[in-house]
């Protein structure tokens, strides 16, 4: 068995209306950060797991995501295997 | 008692506080948050609510607001400052106040009646309770569970800044009766000075009979009390 | 009026280059019949448009048309000396007194909640709430009404979750109290939830404000959420040629709130109503801009023209056909004085608002739309709002409910094992718990109004400034609806009053939400005709007229139908606040009177569903004239002061009734010593349940008091116990049997019920 | 002037309680998830914006972070130029 991070990056799927993302941008504008053309607010959700294998861990959280994660009417999803315990990986 | 309630886009418990700031004699006025000047008020009310939504963090966009230049020299000239729930979140982000409110332990919007215990009756906020007070105010918030460094944790307790907190029927500071995993049952907090008081808690939801309980009227009788000795 | 019906046809429209050739097959894809095809085609006098085909779409579909519901609808009694605006508006309105009006409506989100929870039923409070302020009233409170499958499936629990906290998050942020609504689960919904909303809203009477287009040449401009794609209907291969890019994904299903802008468009529309700079506003819901311009346009009797190039758009190359039909969330439509456009932004600049002058009125009775000054939709504004068809459908009752209703319940009134633990079970049953789990994550306090909070019988709003309040329930017993929907819907209507009357409130107005299958489906649409002759009847009966409501059909998955669900809002007057009465008993030693009679009613009840999973029999039956003197009587004892409590008897029968007069809110539960000497069956007596019966508490001193003035209301009435302390226990024995359990474990099953489900198991997805 | 994206990658700070990230490590967990030892949960915020270099872009929007975005009481942050109208970059 070895240690990964998995990184699991949720985003607001394109189209939809941002609210998080519209009130930052906003914000940033009235600060006078006039160059900002756009904000969208995304998670990430960094996940320490045992598995057999970078495929191994990679299938579970996808799994995990379509189960808890992410929520596919209304986000997008995209996982990625960062590092195990020995160093950095796919 | 002259008060200013400061309205940013998005506070809902403005009118509330303007109305619990009457009921003790107060005279009270709203404050667009795009205004500027605080001159010739008694004290500052931040009232509760969601401040752009509370997107991005509670407060954190409130607190660029231009108004709250004014707020900050207003408290660092001495003026009382007295901040509800989101008022309490926008003081943290502000820096009026130390640490922050994060996402309640239970994830869960917690809406109820809470006991609090008045942990300082000698402040300008609290002087109409006794201390160790057992009093029942509601909540209402979804970001209440204050955190901060050990070192600031451990110095609001050492300087007894800690106004009040989140007890049973009986007084106990005890886990149950912790509603959002705050630190040692931290519910409201002052600065340094004793002139700045945050607290999650609504004291002007606690104000008539007919709203369950008047156990809240103390925050504001005290402010009047010290503020217009006429008024009460 | 007759303007508008004058212009019978419309004038010839180029097709706009890129929209598709209309084809019976795009006609199907758009919900519209031949029939109804041919009917645009004689009121346009001429083929229409693509476009103009996505008007008539929207407007003429079940949601704004009410094609199958309508002439049921005018079945319905909605005039009332204190009715000031009755069905047609944004929603009703009622005199309260004191120069106060109450605005109050109910609208659903049931399709959108069982796609994605969160944001549908988030988005479902949004759009009650826009109802109740572009009426001029300031939302005071909201209820919500909701159903689901059981909760022992993931998905269920799933949803549940997601709904509570959506309303949760939406009502919070805009800072609104939640003063009640109910939680409903049976298998009966499972896959198709049903999420009912209402809002209450107060104004003084001379600031009510109708949505009538007036005034010609006043500009119409779009305020507040810019414009995106979504929620937009129409045809799937159509939609290939709708916009440039033909991005799927930027065509989302959902709609994703957002309360900020929601609060910041309330206070703006309330200071723009009150600045009197505009003439009408109304929500861009249903069917966007399409409906809301037309709906104007048709109530005003005048006409709209539109430029869609200046209507502010979320995403790039936005057709006209996108633009008409979105059904983007916090967007108002507003006619402004001419002339006064300037105040108009002034104030919604303030509210860092957007605004755009998107077109104005017309005194031609058209609804005309441009693209970059070229017209590619111009239809007669009346039609196209009033003119949709309507139809009576074939109503047959199916056999296999009425072969329910007949079942033999006999063998279900030999209780399996013993009558307390069959107690304990209905008590943790989730229908009959406690919605603690649920009502927490409501804000119930803000706006410092709430004079009962969620848990009573009924919430209460005290209206500042005088001694009166009003109050609000949401009341339907689906079971019963299905089983007889004539008498189910009389139920409904009796316990919202009884409700009402419990909390000592006058019941005065409904809205209603009637959620159904599929109409086209014979025994559906009985269903609904029967439904509504029983609204129609108990609403006559109780002086209550229907100033509002909304139709949701198609409540089906897999051709299968929810139960048929006429939600009942009712609201009722208090007119001094030192009636209110608590449901709980107050005090050690206070009798406790039963009011009203057991008539022996097992069918439908929640034992049976609960012990054996069924859903049979004859539902209780609903005498209009007993129940109308029964809350006739407890208002009175109200009045009076003679009651310390009273408590309406529903789900579980009389003795959780009991029980939750016990437990209260959980904080000071008190026992109970009761005795029922009735001749029925055990089971019966004490888990039937049967209409027209309430409980009170009162002091000893007063009962010969309560009794008597029971007795002059020719309401049966007896004492069947005293209250006595927490450690005395609860007991309730009856002919052949009795109940006893000790308060700490009746407050487990009571309170915990619905936490151990939900938050012992995590609610996924699939 | 150039578009850039830049990501700001804003995490709780270790120690400070995460009780999202805790909530979904207990669910993953009672769902059958037993190789998961740890979750944390942060957000992104993706940021288009119009700067002379990404050097500029990168400091205006580490600005940003130290006035609003970031809460150095509870949270750290990493600022990524992910890429610029012409393609990805450093
Ligand atoms: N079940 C019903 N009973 C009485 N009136 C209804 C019912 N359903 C809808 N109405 C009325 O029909 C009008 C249009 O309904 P609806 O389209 O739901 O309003 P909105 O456009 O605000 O959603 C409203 O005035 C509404 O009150
Ligand atoms: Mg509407």
């Amino acid at each position: 068995m070895t240690q990964y991070l998995i990184e699991v990056r949720v985003k607001p799927r394109p189209g939809l209306l941002d609210p998080q993302g519209k009130a930052i941008h906003h914000a940033l504008n009235s600060l006078g950060w006039t160059g900002v053309e756009d904000v969208r607010v995304g998670k990430t959700i960094y996940i320490d797991i045992e598995a057999e294998s970078a495929d191994e861990a990679r299938t579970s959280v996808e799994e995990m995501c379509r189960k808890l994660l992410a929520n596919p009417v209304t986000e997008d999803y995209e996982v990625l295997v960062v590092e195990t315990a020995e160093g950095a990986a796919s | 008692m002259k008060v200013a309630v400061i309205t940013f886009p998005g506070s809902n418990c403005d009118y509330d506080l303007y109305k619990a700031a009457q009921q003790v004699g107060g005279e009270a006025s709203f404050v667009w948050h795009r205004e500027r000047g605080l001159d010739g008020f008694d004290a500052v009310l931040l009232p509760g609510g969601f401040s752009y939504g509370d997107y991005l963090r509670p407060g954190a966009i409130a607190r660029m607001s231009p108004i709250m230049e004014d707020v900050v020299a207003f408290a660092d000239a001495g003026g009382p400052v007295l901040g509800i729930c989101n008022g309490f979140q926008i003081l943290c982000e502000a820096g009026l106040l130390p640490g922050a409110l994060v996402r309640n332990d239970v994830l869960k919007f917690q809406s109820h009646d809470v006991f609090l215990k008045v942990e300082r009756a000698d402040t300008l906020f609290t002087s109409a309770y006794d201390e160790g007070q057992v009093v029942r105010i509601p909540i209402a918030h979804g970001d209440g569970n204050y955190e901060a460094e050990r070192e600031t944790l451990e110095m609001l307790e050492e300087e007894e800044r800690i106004v009040f907190r989140y007890v049973d029927e009986h007084g106990h500071a005890v886990e149950e009766a912790n509603p959002n995993g705050s630190w040692h049952n931290i519910a409201g907090i002052v600065n340094e000075a004793g002139n700045v008081l945050g607290m999650m808690p609504h004291p002007e939801r606690a104000m008539e009979e007919i709203l369950g309980s008047t156990d809240g009227e103390g925050v504001f009788r005290s402010m009047a009390r010290s503020l217009s000795p006429a008024a009460t | 009026m007759s303007k508008a019906e004058g212009t019978a046809t419309a004038p010839p429209v180029a097709p706009r280059h890129g929209d598709p050739e209309i084809t019976p097959e795009i006609v199907a894809d758009h919900g519209l019949s031949e029939e109804e095809y041919e009917r645009i085609r004689s009121v346009m006098g001429r083929e229409p448009t693509f476009t103009e085909l996505g008007v008539f779409s929207a407007m003429w579909s079940e949601h704004c048309g009410y094609k199958n519901s309508k002439r049921l609808l005018r079945l319905l009694p909605t005039r009332a000396p204190w009715v000031i605006q009755g069905p047609g508006e944004n929603a009703g309105v009622i005199d309260v007194g004191d120069g106060y009006a109450l605005a109050f409506k109910i609208e659903s989100h049931n399709h959108p909640s069982a796609v994605e929870p969160y944001q549908g039923a988030a988005t479902g409070v949004g759009g009650i709430l826009r109802d109740i302020f572009t009426m001029g009233a300031r939302p005071v409170a909201v209820l919500d009404s909701l159903r689901f499958g059981d909760l022992d499936s993931g998905r269920v629990r799933y949803l549940f979750d997601g709904v509570v906290k959506g309303i949760g998050d939406y009502g919070n942020c805009v800072g609104l109290p939640n003063i009640g609504g109910e939680v409903v689960f049976d298998r009966g919904y499972e896959g198709n939830p049903i999420v009912n909303a209402m809002c209450l809203g107060l104004m003084k009477r001379e600031e009510l404000i109708t949505a009538a287009a007036s005034g010609v040449g006043n500009p119409l401009m779009a305020v507040g959420a810019r414009t995106g794609r979504d929620g937009i209907h129409g045809a799937t291969f159509a939609s290939e040629e709708l916009s440039e890019d033909a991005d799927e994904s930027s065509r989302p299903q959902v709609q994703v709130g957002d309360p900020f802008t929601e609060k910041l468009l309330l206070e703006a529309s309330l200071e723009l109503i009150a600045s009197g700079a505009i003439t009408a506003i109304q929500d861009m819901g249903a069917a966007g801009i399409t409906s809301s311009a037309s709906e104007m346009a048709g109530r005003g009797g005048s006409g709209v023209e539109m430029e869609m190039a200046d209507v502010p758009v979320r995403e790039e190359g936005m057709t006209p056909y996108e633009i008409l039909l979105s059904e983007s969330q916090e967007r108002m439509l507003v006619v402004a004085e001419k002339g006064r456009e300037g105040e108009v932004h002034r104030i919604l600049e303030k509210w860092e608002l957007e605004a755009a002058v998107i077109g104005h009125v017309t005194d031609d009775g058209m609804f005309r739309v441009k693209e970059n000054g070229a017209v590619v939709a111009d239809i007669p504004a009346l039609p196209l709002t009033e003119g949709c068809p309507t139809y009576e459908r074939e109503g047959i009752e199916s056999v296999e409910v009425l072969e329910l209703r007949e079942t033999d319940l006999s063998e279900h009134l030999i209780p399996e094992g013993d009558l307390t633990k069959s107690f304990l079970l209905l008590l943790g049953s989730p229908n009959v718990a406690s919605k603690r789990w649920v009502y927490r994550q409501y804000d119930t306090t803000v706006r410092t109004n709430t004079a009962v909070k969620p848990g009573g019988d009924a919430g209460v709003i005290r209206i500042r400034g005088t001694k009166r309040a009003v109050a609000a329930t949401t009341d339907c017993n689906g079971r019963f609806v299905y089983l007889e929907p004539k008498t189910g819907a009389m139920a409904a209507v009796a316990e919202a009053a009884r409700n009402l009357a419990c909390v000592g409130a006058v019941p005065t107005a409904v809205t209603n939400n009637l959620n159904f299958g599929n109409p086209l489906k014979p025994h559906i649409y009985y269903q609904l005709r029967e439904a509504v002759l029983g609204m129609r009847d108990a609403c006559g009966a109780f002086e209550t007229p229907v100033t509002g409501g909304n139709v949701s059909l198609f409540n089906e998955t897999d051709g299968k139908a929810i139960y048929p669900t006429p939600v009942i809002g009712m609201v009722g007057i208090i007119d001094d606040v030192r009636w209110i009465t608590p449901h709980a008993f107050q005090k050690p030693g206070d009798d406790i009177v039963l009011l009203g009679r057991n008539s022996g009613e097992l069918g439908g009840a929640e034992y049976l569903y609960v012990t054996a999973g069924l859903v049979a029999g004859r539902p209780p039956s609903v005498d209009l004239a007993a129940e109308k003197r029964l809350q006739q009587a407890v208002l009175s004892m109200i009045h009076r002061g003679l009651v310390s409590s009273a408590h309406d008897c529903s789900h579980g029968g009389l003795v959780c009734t009991l029980a939750e007069c016990a437990l209260g809110d959980g904080e000071h539960p008190l026992g109970v010593d009761a005795e029922l000497d009735e001749d029925l069956r055990p089971v019966v007596s004490l888990f039937g349940e049967s209409q027209g019966r309430i409980v009170v508490s009162c002091d000893p001193s007063d009962t010969d008091a309560v009794l008597r003035s029971a007795r002059r209301h020719d309401v049966p009435a007896r004492t069947v116990g005293v209250v006595r302390d927490a450690d005395d226990g609860f007991t309730l024995s009856v002919r052949d049997g009795s109940v006893s359990a000790r308060l700490d474990e009746m407050a487990d099953a009571y309170f915990q019920a619905i936490p151990r489900i939900m938050d012992a198991t995590p609610a996924t997805e699939d």
